[in-house]
């Protein structure tokens, strides 16, 4: 049976048809591997970092001026924060007055950056000659870059890390945890099981499902108007930073925790009210234990855009120059994309693969976050 | 006919403005098996809801009349729902054990009650079980969860849980309509053992179902008890003309 | 005393006085159980009784000092713990005294958690309320300097001398302007860009996940396709500015085009892509709702697959797709990270995508990060754009829940 | 296999107990009208017919159970045919002590006649003493075979009934002045011939009972055929 040609043109526009649909889902697979192949690659130096072996003099002069502790022809070579500490380690250490050590040092980020073939690492030329020596007499080489994972942010950019920010990250996750879930749990708990079917109660839905979309800038405009110009709260402090990101992380629990209170079952609400167990009862001894898998992966998820948002901190101030962590809640502090930012503005070529590492450990967390969330809504899935 | 274990009159109740109920007077025997029937919407769940105030929890539904329980009538000021419900207990549609091991879902009601202590589960849990006819099929995996029982032990495990409380009355809201006939029968014959210890008033869609396992039928229509009598004269002599088109299958 | 001396001294002390009150409470009941007979509450809930009694004015004496104390008119924390403590001791008594054998202590217990699950719920209500209040308020101080119409037609943005008349140094220099025009178009412009990038690629992809494609294949792609929206704005930010930006700037030359460092094109491109997964798995959710016996009616008929989908399925679909596309506008507008890092600082009015533009949340983040000076119109301004931002983001958002609620058809 | 209800289980057996008392009741009424007819034992007669209320209440109460039965548990296949059959044979019971009533009366009105072994009419009696009793063994024990037998039977009784009609019509032609006592035998006769009938149509419910087969208005080859093919 041969086909008419107009269903043969039918069955054409069928298959293109189809074909944009992959056509759509290709490109952004595309995306996403070009996305981490990119973020990747930018970020894979940052790990590395240079070490350089240098003569260091100790002698009196060191003590006042550490610069005199390298000779001139090394000096810009070696990281600002190793002479710098060298003050100390004489004070530390007198038995090495006097006497000259080949130490190995932090290098400097040009020099770095100039190992690793990058544009703009800013090594002037008359250094160029020396270092390349250098690196193949064995007196610089590459190590296992701890220091971005064991300090603050720094000016010098081969000492900057993300302790300083993961700190407050986590500082900020705490007190957004502590202040949005049991109220978002509670609300949910509030519209799903006590409250009358009137006006206020519809009113305080359609509020919600307005939070949602508000864009996270307007938290920011909240957070600096009311938590810190009337409430006193510091500007930049991780109080200031919490408040503001549990108010924006508000109505997601709500939601979730209001669909994972609709999923359990009716039956069971009547099964114990039956039984004669009172309304709190039944919310406490069985619709929340049921609910509590969705609860859990709602708030995850909520929390995992919270601690990927930038946008209402920097209006709360959260992107200053911090280079330890902070003591207190009530201490200026920054955050992980807060500090991605901030390293993504500055214009020496260091920094940049400091920020495409400083996404990779934001990217790892955020990801392990959301798998974890959808590792439990499938083990805690239900089906009634 | 002995004395009523409870005896509802005049009760009309209302769904915000919609009337269902148009002042219904029944008596239910103790220790007897009551059938209510009728088309759907006729106000039989309703009325069943009404008899533990389960309807308390529907936002504008409000009732009058009266529903005594041994002569005390339920919905005064100073009587506790939660206290009403441990002697009249309920059983629904579906079967919905708590999610919770087969142990725990009969126990759950008399330890919020208070009722038993940690030595006295055990016993408890057992005597429940074997009054539901489900000790034999369960007493090697009391602690698996109730939810992996089949449909009809499921809901023999909820008419245990119910019985673990000791009321006086049982509530079944159409018990069988999500079993299979088997399943059906097994609950049937529990049903009749009941009787005994219970006052069990049910719904039922199945009219065959009220002519097996009750003593008395009531027959409700459009919210109004159209005819209540002993179930084999109800099904063979009724005595209005609507409930023997209603039985005859010749309705609407 | 500082504020962390205070807060540590009350919580600790109230929390010593409840877990004394539950306890003593609690005995109390089971005593009288004992030798009285059955009460009518569980012997716990003359304990969360007594604790619910202590807390709840201890709260309420808190919550007034605290307003009192940030409009400054008091500021006694040694005379506030003492009130707490003693107004929790007397209820603490009383509390005690109420347990009878037939005191309900139950309903009480519960009428209390129902009270803290409302309070709860109104917090939601206050966000909302201090969102507007504080856009708002700022916002009419602004207009009360820049006329509203001025502020929404002008096409200039040239508020670099409003900082020093708002520092008192006006020098004479050019009148600041605060036309916006220029930077709602750049909004719109990079908004629109998104949309072309998103609408198609998330709509098609939708399409083959929902009806093309394997549950396999699915369970695959859509946890895949979301880890775009995992991944934070700022990220996304960096990589515009990086590595997309330069991309464009090249392609453009070997077009014999200019474009700026800081395009449109990038920042929308990329904004685009970040809304994909938003799109899809909305309009998958919808797509997926409507009932297989329409589709199977339809190829009943003879119709091809692509036939159905597209005369039956996304006709139904419709207007949950519509409702998804206002949301992704609306988040498209509100973004900020991306545009902040990628797109340009000065406003331009311009249909050229690869000239730089600027939009309402860059020009947000610049007047609120520096230094702020809340008499000068130009921190001022962040707030009146905040405000057009709050009500066009309403408007979408109401928008698309009167579309999903009105058209939505009801299968049964 | 029993029922999961026992109550319907409970219920067929008070059937089945009660079909068997009217049985014996009925049987006790044949065997006692006939024997007031040969002994000419008048109380004996007047006790049967006194006894015949029993039977008509028994009758009425089994009616009432097996409507309940009907009614509660809408019995089905054998259960159906048993509850069925059960409301035939009482009719039947019912006319056989209705018929033995007759006997009775008969009795009564014999004024001590005998009737004579010539008349065949003591054959009739016990042919119809071994039908009923096998009938009511078929019943109690559902024997399929036992319940054929007195159909098969019946045969015997119709044969003897028309020898014992033949008799009596030339013994009222030859002697006119016995023709009282020989319509009054001639009576008899056909009573325990309709007894037989109504033995008859109780075995056939019985077969139907319990193998489902219907066997009325079967000739007795066709009969044969019939349950010979329930056997292969």
């Amino acid at each position: 049976m041969s086909l008419s040609p107009q269903l043969k043109r039918r069955y054409r526009a069928d298959k293109r048809f189809k074909f944009y649909g992959l056509t759509a889902i290709v490109f952004a697979l595309c995306f996403l591997i070009f996305f981490f192949v990119d973020i990747i690659g930018k970020a894979v130096p940052a790990f590395e970092q240079a070490y350089i072996q240098v003569p260091v003099s100790y002698n009196q002069s060191v003590i006042h001026n550490y610069n005199r502790a390298i000779p001139k022809e090394y000096r810009r070579l070696v990281s600002k924060s190793f002479l710098r500490t060298l003050g100390q380690k004489l004070e530390a250490h007198p038995e090495l007055m006097n006497t000259t050590q080949e130490e190995w040092a932090l290098a400097n980020h040009r020099v770095d950056q100039f190992l690793k073939g990058h544009e703009g690492h800013g090594l002037k030329k008359k250094y160029r000659k020396t270092v390349e020596q250098m690196y193949q007499d064995g007196k610089i080489e590459f190590r296992f870059n701890t220091n971005f994972f064991t300090r603050g942010d720094s000016k010098m950019a081969e000492n900057a890390g993300v302790l300083a920010a993961a700190m407050g990250s986590i500082m900020v996750l705490l007190i957004t945890i502590a202040v949005s879930v049991p109220i978002g749990v509670m609300t949910a708990i509030y519209l799903e099981e006590f409250a009358p079917d009137n006006r206020f109660t519809q009113a305080i839905e359609v509020n919600i499902n307005n939070l949602a979309a508000i864009p996270s800038i307007l938290y920011g405009l909240l957070g600096l108007a009311i938590f810190i110009n009337v409430m006193g709260v510091p500007r930049s402090s991780a109080l200031a930073g919490g408040l503001t990101l549990a108010l924006m992380t508000l109505p997601v629990i709500i939601i979730s925790t209001r669909a994972a209170l609709r999923s359990v079952p009716q039956s069971i609400r009547d099964a114990a009210f039956g039984l004669g167990a009172s309304s709190l009862q039944v919310v406490i001894h069985h619709v929340l234990p049921l609910a509590f898998p969705g609860i859990l992966t709602g708030s995850i998820i909520g929390l995992a855009q919270a601690m990927g948002e930038t946008a209402p901190l920097l209006i709360v101030g959260m992107m200053a120059y911090i280079p330890d962590a902070p003591g207190s809640i009530f201490d200026a502090a920054t955050v992980l994309p807060a500090q991605v930012y901030t390293w993504s503005s500055e214009s020496i070529r260091a920094f940049e693969e400091r920020t495409a590492a400083g996404i990779l450990v934001l990217l790892t967390v955020l990801l392990s976050l959301n798998a974890l969330a959808v590792y439990l809504r499938k083990k805690f899935e239900v089906r009634w | 006919m002995s004395k009523p274990k409870i005896s509802v009159s005049d009760l009309k109740l209302w769904y915000g403005d919609h009337e269902t109920l148009h002042g219904i007077d029944v008596d239910f025997e103790a220790k007897k098996v009551t059938a209510l029937i009728g088309p759907s919407g006729c106000g039989k769940s309703t009325l069943l809801r009404c008899l533990n105030r389960m309807n308390d929890r529907i936002v504008g539904c409000r009732i009058e009349g009266s529903v005594l329980l041994d002569g005390k009538d339920i919905n005064a000021p100073d009587v506790d729902v939660v206290q009403l419900r441990t002697h009249v207990g309920m059983v629904f549609q579906k079967p919905n054990p708590f999610p919770k091991s087969i142990y725990e879902n009969i126990i759950y009601a008399p330890q919020i009650h208070g009722m038993v202590d940690k030595q006295g589960m055990d016993e408890l849990v057992e005597t429940a079980l074997r009054k539901a006819s489900i000790w034999d099929e369960v007493k090697d995996k009391l602690h698996e969860p109730g939810t992996a029982l089949s449909g009809g032990q499921q809901q023999r495990l909820c008419i245990a849980r119910t019985i673990a409380v000791k009321p006086d009355v049982i509530l079944m809201d159409e018990p069988c309509s999500a079993l299979d006939p088997i399943a059906t029968a097994k609950i049937e014959e529990l049903i009749d053992e009941l009787k005994q210890d219970f006052t069990i008033i049910m719904v039922t869609h199945n009219m065959q179902q009220a002519a097996r396992v009750s003593d008395n039928t009531a027959f409700f229509y459009m919210g109004n008890l159209i005819e209540f009598g002993e179930t084999s004269t109800l099904f063979s002599q009724p005595q209005q003309q609507q409930t023997e088109d209603y039985i005859t299958g010749r309705f609407g | 005393m500082t504020t962390a001396d205070i807060f540590l001294w009350f919580t600790a002390g109230l929390l010593i006085l409840s877990i004394a009150a539950y306890v003593f409470a609690r005995n109390k009941a089971i005593h009288i159980e004992n030798t009285e007979g059955r009460l009518h509450s569980r012997p716990n809930f003359f304990g969360w009784y007594a604790v619910s009694k202590i807390l709840t004015p201890a709260f309420i004496i808190g919550f007034i000092y605290s307003i009192l104390h940030m409009s400054g008119l008091v500021s006694q924390p040694q005379a506030l713990l003492a009130i707490v403590f003693i107004t929790a001791i007397i209820n603490f008594a009383i509390s005690i005294k109420h347990i009878q054998r037939n005191f309900r202590a139950r309903q009480a217990v519960e009428k209390t958690s129902k009270r803290l699950f409302f309070i709860a719920a109104l917090i939601s209500i206050l966000t909302t309320i201090g969102i507007v209040f504080s856009v708002l308020f700022e916002a009419i101080r602004f207009f009360n300097i820049i006329p509203l119409w001025d502020f929404l037609t002008g096409t200039t943005w040239n508020p670099d001398t409003a900082f020093l008349i708002g520092a008192g140094r006006d020098e004479g220099g050019a009148v600041p302007e605060f036309g916006s025009l220029p930077i709602f178009a750049g909004t719109l412009m990079i908004t629109v860009i998104a949309m072309l990038v998103a609408i198609p690629v998330g709509l098609f992809a939708a399409i083959y996940m929902s009806e093309y494609a394997s549950s396999r294949v699915r369970n695959i792609l859509k946890p895949t396709l979301e880890i775009l929206a995992g991944i934070p704005t700022v990220v996304y930010g960096f990589f515009a500015a990086i590595t997309i930006s330069p991309l464009v700037v090249k392609a453009a030359e070997a077009l014999g085009l200019h474009a700026d460092f800081t395009n449109a094109l990038a920042p929308g491109v990329i904004m685009g892509v970040m809304i994909i997964p938003f799109i899809s798995s909305l309009s998958d959710d919808v797509i997926r709702a409507v009932p297989q016996p329409l589709r199977d009616g339809s190829l009943a008929l003879g119709t091809t697959q692509s036939e159905t989908i597209r005369h039956v399925v996304l006709p139904s679909a419709f207007p949950g797709i519509v409702a998804a596309f206002l949301l992704a506008v609306s988040r498209a507008i509100g973004e900020t990270m991306i545009v902040v890092m990628a797109a340009g600082l000065r406003p331009n009015l311009t249909a050229n995508p690869l000239e730089g533009v600027t939009t309402v949340t860059v020009k947000i983040v610049e007047a609120l990060t520096g230094d702020q000076e809340f008499d000068s119109a130009f921190t001022l301004a962040a707030f009146a754009l905040g405000l057009v931002l709050l009500i066009v983001t309403l408007v979408l958002n109401i928008g698309s829940t009167i579309i999903v609620r009105k058209f939505t058809q009801r299968y049964e | 296999m029993p029922h999961t209800l026992s109550r319907f289980d409970n219920e067929l057996n008070e059937l089945h107990q009660l079909i068997n008392t009217m049985f014996k009741i009925t049987r006790k009424n044949i065997k006692q009208s006939l024997a007031s007819i040969f002994d000419v034992d008048v109380e004996m007669a007047k006790r049967v017919i006194e006894r015949d209320d029993v039977v008509n209440t028994l009758e009425l109460r089994i009616d009432e159970l097996a409507r309940t039965l009907i009614i509660q548990f809408q019995p089905a296949a054998s259960d159906l045919r048993t509850v069925f059959s059960a409301t035939k044979i009482v009719t039947d019971l019912e006319r056989m002590s209705d018929l033995a009533t007759k006997l009775a009366q008969n009795a009564l009105e014999m004024d001590g006649f005998i009737p004579r072994k010539s008349t065949s009419v003591p054959i009739m009696r016990e042919i119809l003493l071994t039908q009923v009793k096998n009938t009511r063994k078929a019943f109690i024990n559902n024997d399929v075979l036992l319940a054929k037998k007195v159909i098969e039977q019946d045969k015997l009784l119709d044969d003897s009934y028309e020898n014992c009609q033949r008799v009596l019509l030339t013994r009222m032609a030859e002697d006119p002045a016995s023709i009282s006592h020989s319509i009054a035998l001639t009576n008899i006769a056909k009573v325990i011939e309709r007894i037989g009938d109504h033995a008859v149509n109780i075995a056939e419910m019985i077969i139907y009972a319990s193998s489902s087969h219907e066997v009325r208005h079967l000739s007795i080859e066709e009969l044969n055929d019939v349950l010979d093919d329930e056997d292969e």
